[in-house]
């Protein structure tokens, strides 16, 4: 009965791409084991069980830690994998992340008006104010010029990393030390004794409100019309036209909550109240980046995408922990980028999932 | 070469007793934290010490804070933490392992209201970068240079004080040389990075092109390209931070702070048991803080006397140089003889 | 004078490496397999590359050197890019997933790599390989400035590798193959091309040419390799799908994408830009801003090959 | 006893039938008493072939043989395997079982490559064409004349040139793929063949996309190719081709062999009820016309082709009333596709104005046009009428998933979409493997078209537009949206119909127009008319004097 139970699991679409990621991580880690024995045999295990413990081997500060860490990467992991959805590859998540970032903060900063509780909400919404209008741009472009998006969002990448530069500059800038200013304590998102449960100063509500998000993007794309139709652009724009589906304007919506997302994300991370301020660099922000990894990882399923951007952080807490050994922390990278190597071998794993599952069906069966 | 991430011995033990935590930058800046970072190697390389270094996750107070807690883990006695980014960090660290000393550079502890609260556990160094950009220009103008750049990388208090100082020091060489107002132009700019990128050359290039002589590039990596368009227009750059020479023919001298003298003073301070905690340490030309690298220099008509001659007028503080808080930027300097051309 | 043939010359260091870059990503686009790697793959090829020189710096040196590294970049892209052609060819996954894997492996392997042998990940190289001026060509009036004074065999590589593309994309064999696989493989696969083949073929070659661009970006501007391309890659992606996955187009789309650079960075010292009241900035987001507007007006027939992205399945229909 | 006869001296049918479905009662018997005669000339033995897809056996232990010169047709339903067979034979898929004997020899055919080289050759059912290849690029492809790599054109052109003139295959070798004909289309398909001197023709359905005059070039084309000694393999569903062109005719009905005939001795009924199982009408029984009001009206209406210019349907004015099949005719390529696709939204219109009911809804949304009671069978069903990679049952609600029935409150309402399409499924006898939740992309052509059909009737719409409905569907299938068209008529509804097929035409309509060149040539009642007069008609010979006029006014 039991044994019935568990090969309906294996057999369910979910439980396959479940256990492919769960093979592509394996894989991923063993490389890492590989890596590190290259390097230094003597502390290779100890490194490596430090990677994998992760953020479990400083307790409940380094879970908090992960969820941290994780809040801003689920945001543009949920906002690329949203896009992926509707047949948009949304390479400019950086772009809108910085956008969200700074208007939160801006407001963070200046809106000093607003009373004690609605502040950091207002911040936050800005952010996906902010965030919507750097998806909407691409997603006009796309709709009715027909510019591909990859080229308008990575331009719009630029154009927000200087546009933000300027905008820090001439508004919220702290000039001793080059960066923005720090944000009003109203601003900042709620602990909601968060902080004393896991003893970490970092964690706040914004993991709470990531996942949220990815609960009502999971429910947006495959319980709603709204989702039918965006997946139905997505696959073929000819038949969604012929469906009398707004094709132009299902573009445009995806790109702005693709954007709103990332927005978000950046809203999140420079309100958390971990002492992060905005830079004057001209660097993009590599959480957009790192967002297509996790959706990619959690096969742009949003709750594929919660536990990949949970793992991810995860096993980067153990690289920031990796550092008690000798090796550079860059292992780390370099492991995260074999194990979404390997989800490449999605197709290869479930075939082999499958074949095993026969083989134990058959099994049963004998017996 | 140094052995960047390993520790010199006993690293079996998991003990690294001098710890240094990078910021933004890496380990191999060739700035900030490779000057640091090379005090810590040479005085545990000499005595035979463990020492480690770690690089946080992200840019965050709370990221440089689980830096500490780690190296606290990993046994640091005593943690080296180079730039402003730990003024936070280290004030809520000094509290939190009182029994750690602490060496922040180019920055001192407080809450953000820029109020210092140095506790005895912690040491704080300043340099006084404008001194070191007073000589670099100073020695140019004096070599005849008249057309001279300034890129620096981002504007950070450091960045500007040696790009004020240079300004400063130009304009007083050439009051020296009895030279018309107006007489030596400076570009002014801070590029926006400390990387080498085509972008940074390109506008090197074009300096050099309209006929720039020298550019003080003043921004770790910056310099290479800066050095690039140098070697291509056969013009001339001034380094940075360390004696640059080694990195291209055209590093005519490098506006140097002793970043990795400063670091091995204090552990020396430290494990003689004269640990200065508690401290706002300037180091400037007075205690050797600030220099030009004379043997290496490629100055024709500068010379070793001209350079102590100065040198010894800024410790006698004869000179007054205006430091980052006391211009709004380098067009404000008030200098007569020099022109600055800021490009914004 | 001057002031035009300087825009030329710095022009040249901005839209060669795009140039080479992005036809390299022709290739392996127009056969069907979309390589978001080149950043990757650019990296690494430098990374390899320059490794090279800096180690045979001491026996060799000038264009021998540069050639032989230009064959070592190519050779590394090309080996590097396997892996993308394995994971989408052979596993046909979804290919960014690759790419993305790839892009995030080459930093870390390159900076993880040089620190186990040499302690610091910038890898310093002199550079012997600048031309001041090409004799008699570089005195012809007007050409001789702009093409063979201040310059690098790579401008004229980077030229050379672009008409031999449009040669082999619209005149060869292959071409003809290359470019059925990538619109149509079902109708390669029914006159016996082996789709999977052609496909590796343009996947190696996008590899080979990324890797070159990765060392002719680095070479001309700076004095050291430190693990970043800064994002060259992706604008090499952009710069591709700007030149609508056409040889010529690309070649346009890669100059002006690099003169606008050049103006961005080089602004102050143009002289009809300097008094204008436009900040620095506002300078840098201009070759971004100028890209879209002319995507807006130029994009409404997208000429992207048809099957680009999607995994060849002999089963499917 | 009918089918005695196929028992012929030169002529025999090979059987070997196994696994659980057999021929149709009555036909079982005799046939399979049948044994071989003399041994015969094969080109092509192709014995116990199996292929699978997954656990699904599209093709399950069929046997095909084939004479050297002959016309073998292969008929079956919608997804009897026929096109997977042939791909078995070509090499594009690779059997699990069975063998493969050409000329005798033994083969393993693994790609085209070997096929090729055995001198197969095959025009698929959905051509093989790039479509921004030229002619003659896509007819030298994968065969291509170089020196050093370089492409020498010259010689492939003087040879395709040749090849067309003999066998009457007019075609522009530098137009572009995306500019011509299907027609046209399907000349280069068999130029491709020919340049490689293949000796086995494979054709996949090719008439299903031709208009009359142009099955007829074809079918005078194939027989001369048989007389030079070559053999083809000719699947198509209509069986008045196959008596009209084919020798022998090998029957497959769900992936199995059912059995081969001689064509001349077997009657279309008994090859369509060999094909299907049981006994199919042809005859279409309608009551008159009740002449009732207007559904949908177009008034002068104009297209321009956006690219070139100029003029695809030139100031057409009609009407279809209530309770009327109104057909147009014409030969493909004419403005029918351009004119339906105004009609329905999917095409931007220059001028005019379309009323439905009387309420002008030529600038209404597709979505609103839908609503109003249009429903559009679209020409193609793979571009248009599907969305490839969704279900079965989210394909079924393509139009309604936001009705009330589908969704409260934005949410879908899932078990309702479930319901909906496995009625349907039943309903319209639509297959595929997994029932409601099969990716349609997997399904074969005809099911996918019968779903199209299935979803927009069962929307109970004021009028259907229906383009080419039946193309290939099997008679089974024929009959069946016949029928459905006919009760949308009885039920007082309107049908507009496009069909390049003269007996469709000639059958179900109860007017005709012809569309020539952008233009409505003539208004023709069937009754009054004969296939003949309707195809000068539709080669713009002839006019009837009303539309004289008018386009000249
Ligand atoms: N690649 C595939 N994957 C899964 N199933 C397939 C595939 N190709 C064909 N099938 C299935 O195999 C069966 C036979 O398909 P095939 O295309 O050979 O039918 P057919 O006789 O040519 O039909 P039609 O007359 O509609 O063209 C169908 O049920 C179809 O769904
Ligand atoms: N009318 C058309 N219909 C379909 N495809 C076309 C048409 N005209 C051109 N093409 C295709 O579009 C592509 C671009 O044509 P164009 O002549 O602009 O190419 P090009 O600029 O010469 O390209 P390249 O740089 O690759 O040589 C060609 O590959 C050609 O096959
Ligand atoms: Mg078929
Ligand atoms: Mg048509």
């Amino acid at each position: 009965m039991k044994a019935k139970a568990k090969l309906n699991f294996i057999n369910s679409a979910w439980g396959v791409s479940f256990l492919s990621a769960v093979m592509a991580i394996a894989i991923g880690l063993l490389f890492g084991l590989v890596i590190l024995l290259i390097s230094n045999a003597s502390e290779a295990l100890s490194g490596f069980t430090a990677i994998i413990q992760g953020g479990f081997a400083d307790g409940a500060k380094g879970i908090g830690d992960v969820l941290y860490n994780a809040t801003p990467i689920i945001m543009t992991g949920l906002s690329v994998g949203f896009a992926f959805k509707t047949g948009l590859f949304n390479i400019g998540s950086s772009g809108q992340f910085t956008m969200g970032a700074f208007a939160a903060v801006y407001v963070g900063i200046k809106w000093t008006f607003l009373s004690g509780s609605s502040h950091w909400i207002v911040a936050l919404l800005a952010a996906c104010i902010a965030g919507a209008l750097w998806g909407l741009l691409p997603g006009i472009l796309k709709a009715v010029a027909n510019v591909h998006e990859v080229i308008s969002s990575i331009m719009m990448n630029y154009i927000g990393m200087y546009f933000v530069n300027m905008l820090i500059v001439s508004n919220i800038h702290d000039k001793i030390k080059n960066q923005s200013l720090p944000v009003l304590k109203s601003a900042i998102i709620p602990k909601a004794n968060l902080d004393r449960i896991f003893g970490s100063q970092n964690i706040n509500i914004g993991i709470l409100i990531a996942v949220l998000m990815v609960v009502i993007i999971y429910f947006l794309i495959n319980k709603t019309t709204f989702g039918y139709e965006l997946k139905a652009c997505g696959y073929s724009k000819d038949a969604s036209k012929y469906a009398g589906i707004n094709a132009k304007r299902n573009i445009i919506l995806s790109m702005v909550i693709a954007g709103a997302l990332s927005g978000l994300g950046g809203g999140l991370l420079y309100l958390a109240g971990s002492g992060k301020y905005l830079q004057v660099v001209d660097i993009l922000a590599p959480q957009g980046f790192n967002g297509i990894s996790v959706a990619l990882l959690g096969m742009s399923n949003p709750i594929g995408i919660l536990f990949a951007g949970l793992f991810i952080a995860h096993i980067t807490v153990g690289g920031v922990n990796l550092q008690l050994y000798s090796f550079a922390p860059e292992v780390i990278d370099i492991i995260i980028a074999a194990i979404i190597y390997c989800g490449a071998f999605a197709l290869l794993f479930k075939n082999i999932i499958f074949k095993f599952s026969k083989k134990k069906e058959k099994e049963d069966e004998s017996i | 070469k140094d052995q960047g991430n390993q520790a010199s011995s006993d690293s079996a033990s998991g003990k690294y007793e001098i710890a240094l935590i990078t910021d933004v930058g890496t380990i191999d800046d060739k700035s900030f934290n490779q000057g640091a970072w090379e005090g810590v190697v040479a005085y545990a390389e000499e005595n035979k010490l463990t020492y480690k270094y770690y690089k946080p996750s992200e840019k965050s107070d709370d990221a440089y804070l689980t830096s500490i807690d780690l190296a606290v883990k990993a046994g640091a006695k005593i943690i080296v933490c180079p730039g402003y980014l730990f003024e936070k960090p280290v004030y809520n660290a000094q509290d939190k392992y009182p029994d750690i000393k602490f060496i922040i550079l180019d920055g001192y502890p407080h809450t953000g209201d820029y109020t210092p609260v140095v506790k005895e556990n912690t040491l704080s160094i300043f340099y006084t970068e404008q001194e070191a950009g007073f000589l670099a220009g100073y020695a140019a103008v004096k070599d005849g240079y008249t057309k001279m750049g300034f890129m620096g990388g981002i504007a950070v208090p450091a960045v500007i004080r040696f790009g004020f100082g240079y300004v400063q020091g130009a304009d007083y060489a050439a009051k020296e040389l009895g030279l018309a107002d107006g007489s030596v132009e400076i570009k002014y700019t801070y590029v926006g990075n400390f990387d080498a990128t085509p972008e940074n050359m390109a506008k090197a290039a074009s300096w050099y092109n309209e006929g720039t002589e020298v550019i003080f590039a003043c921004g770790g990596a910056v310099g290479n390209s800066v050095m690039k368009a140098a070697e291509t227009a056969k013009t001339k750059v001034i380094g940075v931070d360390v004696d640059q020479s080694s990195e291209s023919q055209t590093v005519i001298t490098s506006s140097m702070k002793n970043l990795t003298k400063s670091v091995y003073d204090a552990l020396t301070e430290y494990y003689g048991g004269k640990f200065r905690g508690g401290e706002i340490l300037y180091l400037d030309a007075g205690v050797g803080g600030v220099q030009l690298p004379m043997e290496s220099s490629k100055f024709e008509k500068f010379t070793q006397k001209d350079y102590d001659t100065i040198y010894n007028k800024i410790i006698n503080k004869e000179i007054k140089i205006l430091g980052d808080q006391d211009a709004a930027d380098a067009s404000k300097l008030e200098t007569t003889k020099v022109v600055v051309d800021l490009i914004d | 004078m001057n002031t035009v043939y300087f825009i030329s010359q710095q022009t040249m260091f901005f839209a060669i490496p795009l140039l080479i870059v992005a036809l390299g990503g022709m290739f392996s686009e127009r056969s069907g397999i979309v390589n978001i790697a080149l950043e990757g793959i650019m990296v690494m090829g430098a990374f390899i590359s320059i490794s090279f020189i800096s180690i045979f710096q001491d026996r060799l040196s000038g264009q021998i050197l540069l050639i032989l590294a230009i064959l070592v970049a190519g050779l590394s892209g090309a080996i590097f890019s396997l892996l993308h052609a394995f994971a989408s060819i052979n596993m046909k996954a979804d290919q960014t997933i690759s790419g993305t894997a790839l892009n995030m492996f080459a930093p870390a392997f390159a900076i993880f790599v040089a620190r186990m042998v040499q302690g610091v990940q910038q890898i310093q190289f002199s550079d012997t390989f600048h031309i001041a001026k090409v004799p008699i060509l570089g005195d012809i009036p007007l050409i001789g400035p702009i093409l063979f004074q201040n310059c690098y065999i790579t401008t004229f590589i980077g030229i050379a590798i672009a008409i031999i593309s449009e040669v082999v994309i619209n005149h060869t064999k292959f071409g003809l193959r290359l470019r059925a696989c990538g619109e149509f493989p079902q109708a390669a696969d029914s006159v016996g091309i082996n789709v999977y083949k052609i496909r590796y073929a343009g996947v190696i070659i996008s590899g080979t040419l990324a890797g070159i661009g990765g060392l002719v970006f680095v070479v001309p501007t700076s004095t050291n390799f430190n693990a970043t391309v800064a994002g060259y890659g992706f604008l090499a992606l952009a710069v591709l799908i700007f030149g609508q996955w056409r040889t010529k187009k690309i070649f346009v789309a890669a100059f002006f994408f690099g003169i606008m650079k050049t103006f961005a960075s080089a602004y102050s010292g143009i002289p009809f830009l300097k008094g204008l009241p436009i900040s620095n900035e506002v300078y840098k987001m201009i070759p971004y801003i100028a890209t879209l507007i002319v995507l807006a007006f130029f994009s409404k027939s997208s000429q992207a090959p048809r099957a680009e992205g999607i995994p060849y399945d002999k089963g499917s229909r | 006893m009918p089918l005695r006869g196929v028992r012929s001296l030169k002529r025999v049918c090979v059987l070997t039938p196994k696994g659980d479905i057999g021929p149709p009662s009555g036909v079982a018997e005799q046939l399979f008493d049948i044994e071989e005669g003399e041994i015969m000339d094969y080109v092509i033995e192709m014995n116990n072939i199996t292929k699978r897809f997954g656990d699904f056996k599209a093709v399950d232990d069929v046997t095909l043989k084939v004479e050297r010169g002959e016309i073998h047709a292969l008929l079956g339903e919608n997804g009897a395997g026929k096109s997977t067979l042939m791909s078995v034979l070509f090499g594009l898929y690779t059997p699990e079982a069975g063998e493969i004997i050409i000329d005798k020899k033994k083969v393993k055919i693994n790609n085209p490559n070997d096929a090729n080289d055995l001198g197969i050759g095959m025009v698929h059912q959905h051509f093989k064409l790039v479509h921004n290849f030229t002619v003659l690029e896509s007819i030298v492809l994968g065969k291509e004349d170089t020196i050093n790599g370089f492409l020498k054109m010259d010689e492939a052109r003087k040879k395709v040139e040749k090849l067309s003139d003999r066998y009457k295959l007019k075609i522009d070798p530098d137009a572009y793929i995306s500019d011509i004909t299907v027609g046209m289309q399907q000349r280069v398909e068999i130029l491709k063949m020919l340049y490689r001197d293949n000796d086995i023709l494979i054709f996949d359905e090719p008439t299903a996309v031709l208009t009359q005059q142009e099955i007829e070039e074809l079918m005078k084309i194939m027989r001369e190719l048989t007389e030079e000694g070559k053999s083809i393999i000719f699947i198509t569903h209509k069986l008045n081709e196959i008596k009209e062109a084919a020798d022998r005719c090998t029957v497959l009905r769900k992936g199995k062999y059912i059995g081969t005939v001689d064509v001349k001795t077997t009657s279309k009924e008994q090859m369509s009820e060999m094909m299907v199982g049981r006994k199919v009408s042809f005859i279409i029984e309608k009551s008159d016309v009740k002449n009732l009001s207007p559904v949908l009206e177009v008034k002068n209406m104009t297209i321009t082709n956006k690219f070139t210019k100029k003029s695809v349907v030139k100031n057409v004015s009609f009407d279809v009333k209530k309770g009327e099949i109104l057909c147009i005719a014409g030969i493909d390529g004419n403005g029918q596709s351009e004119l339906v696709q105004g009609i329905t939204g999917l095409m931007a219109i220059n001028s005019g104005h379309i009323f439905l009911n009387g309420k002008d809804i030529t600038k209404k949304s597709i979505r609103h046009k839908c609503i109003e009671g249009i429903a559009h069978i679209p020409e193609d069903r793979q571009r248009y009428g599907l969305v490839l990679d969704y279900s079965l049952k989210e394909n079924a609600v393509l139009q309604t998933y936001y009705q009330t029935r589908f969704q409260k409150n934005g949410v879908i309402k899932f078990e309702a979409v479930r319901n909906y399409a496995k009625k349907l499924i039943s309903q319209y006898d639509i297959r595929s493997s997994q029932g409601e939740d099969s990716i349609v992309r997997g399904m074969s052509g005809g099911n996918q078209q019968k779903l199209i059909v299935a979803r927009e009737i069962d929307r109970n719409p004021e009028i259907v537009i229906a383009v080419q409905p039946t193309r290939g569907l099997d008679v089974g299938a024929i009959e069946y949206i016949h029928n459905q068209l006919l009760s949308q008529r009885e039920d007082g509804k309107a049908v507009l119909l496009v069909s390049f097929d003269l007996d469709e035409v000639m059958n179900v309509s109860d007017r005709i127009l012809v569309m020539f060149e952008g233009e409505i040539v003539g208004d023709l009642n069937p009754k009054n008319t004969t296939v003949q007069e309707l195809g000068l008609y539709m080669s713009g010979s002839k006019r009837s004097d009303s539309y004289e006029s008018k386009s000249k006014a």
